[in-house]
């Protein structure tokens, strides 16, 4: 059971969270996550940020968070998923993205809301441009979300190397 | 025909975000599809210096040099992802 | 910044995310986990479980809460953390405990969720007891519980091992 | 005086929730009020030979067997935790 939304709208964690509940019976565990517009972003200078424009690639957007959300269920036994990510304007203090998961158990839920942000991050195609008082300026992946990446696909080799 | 898509840095590179070409004969694989477009296209060509990583998707999945190209393609030019 | 509450009275994990959020201004992500009440525990036979009685040692309860909320705060740099746990009697697909943290940066978010779950499950007193058809019983700590907590202890082990 | 508790299982084997008792002058240590109470209580005896494991705090900490239990304090037992 998985549901994947971009919009320009905001969204309401505890709504998100409810049906999140109503789609798995029988869960013992929830782990949401949601991303926040910062005031700072890790680029050259450290002007605050009067917004962020979220642009990305309409279709493949949709099929990429899903093949993510695929992939986690084939690691672990999930009941369900939601996933909320938005584009257009933002400001700080804003809710950019929501990732919720349910599970029988806190350790596979925890790990399996982890790896869906961690791909998301670095595989759907959303790009961040952040507008301050100087100019404005494109949002590089940060080095910390490569290495959360590569830490998933270290255990993948060695779980290969193990058969 | 490809379609052919420009996203972020790219897309403002190459200053425009969208176009149809006709499939030249001898544009097999995205590394082939690359060498026409800076052959025909100084603004095409001027991005690829720019740009430190450009990312190719051919029917929105991301695909390498050697990544299949054929007639009625969508093919989508891009920097890293950065979302979230 | 942290809140411990132990209560009786179900939680609204909307209004204690939009709690996080105020307590956390310029804050990049926020993870939140809630436990619910499964339908069977681990325990002898897989009797349905109607109802759960949660006991626990008032005043240590929220000393420990407290103490495993501060070492997270020693190890990840925290914006705001809330736990709510709930005792008494609930039944099967009612909320439980709810562990919400507010960060910076997503990594050191999610571990410090996770952290302050696995050590909640293993250092708070509390006591559950599940009543079924066939009795009641009362439920011992998963084998996976005590793993969680070794896995922490083995990475301290690590870190003073290199020093 | 020593104000004792016992919660969960180790309640429900001891028989009650809590007591009062006068701190005997053999007694030290956590191990030292364990051996005096398997002496002069059947029932937290018996508590002892039925659970698998039982936990002590003293002054709502948990202690091990060489913990400092003096006059004045709180001190409980219980089985391992199950909470969340």
């Amino acid at each position: 059971m998985a549901q994947v939304s971009v919009q320009a709208e905001d969204f309401d964690l505890g709504a998100e969270y409810r049906r999140l509940c109503a789609d798995a019976p029988g869960g013992g565990a929830v782990v949401t996550f949601c991303g926040l517009v910062r005031e700072y972003y890790d680029v050259g200078g450290a002007d605050e940020v009067r917004e962020l424009r979220l642009e990305h690639y309409p279709g493949m957007t949709e099929k990429s968070i899903l093949d993510i959300v695929r992939q986690a269920e084939q690691r672990w036994d999930l009941l369900a998923v939601r996933i909320v990510h938005r584009v257009g304007i933002l400001r700080p203090g804003e809710q950019i993205v929501f990732a919720g998961v349910a599970g029988r158990h806190r350790g596979e839920t925890f790990e399996a809301a982890n790896f869906i942000m961690d791909y998301l991050k670095s595989e759907a195609p959303f790009w961040k441009k952040q507008i301050t008082r100087n100019g404005s300026e494109w949002v590089n992946i940060r080095e910390s979300d490569r290495e959360a990446l590569s830490r998933w696909q270290a255990a993948d080799d060695q779980a290969s190397a193990r058969k | 025909m490809l379609q052919i898509h420009y996203f972020a840095s790219v897309r403002e590179a190459v200053g425009r975000d969208r176009e149809q070409i006709e499939l030249p004969g001898d544009v097999a694989t995205v590394a082939d599809l690359v060498r026409h477009l800076r052959t025909v296209d100084a603004g095409f060509e001027r991005m690829i210096g720019e740009q430190e990583q450009v990312l190719v998707a051919v029917n929105q999945a991301v695909a390498g040099d050697e990544g299949a190209v054929a007639d009625g393609d969508e093919v989508a030019f891009f920097p890293p992802m950065s979302g979230g």
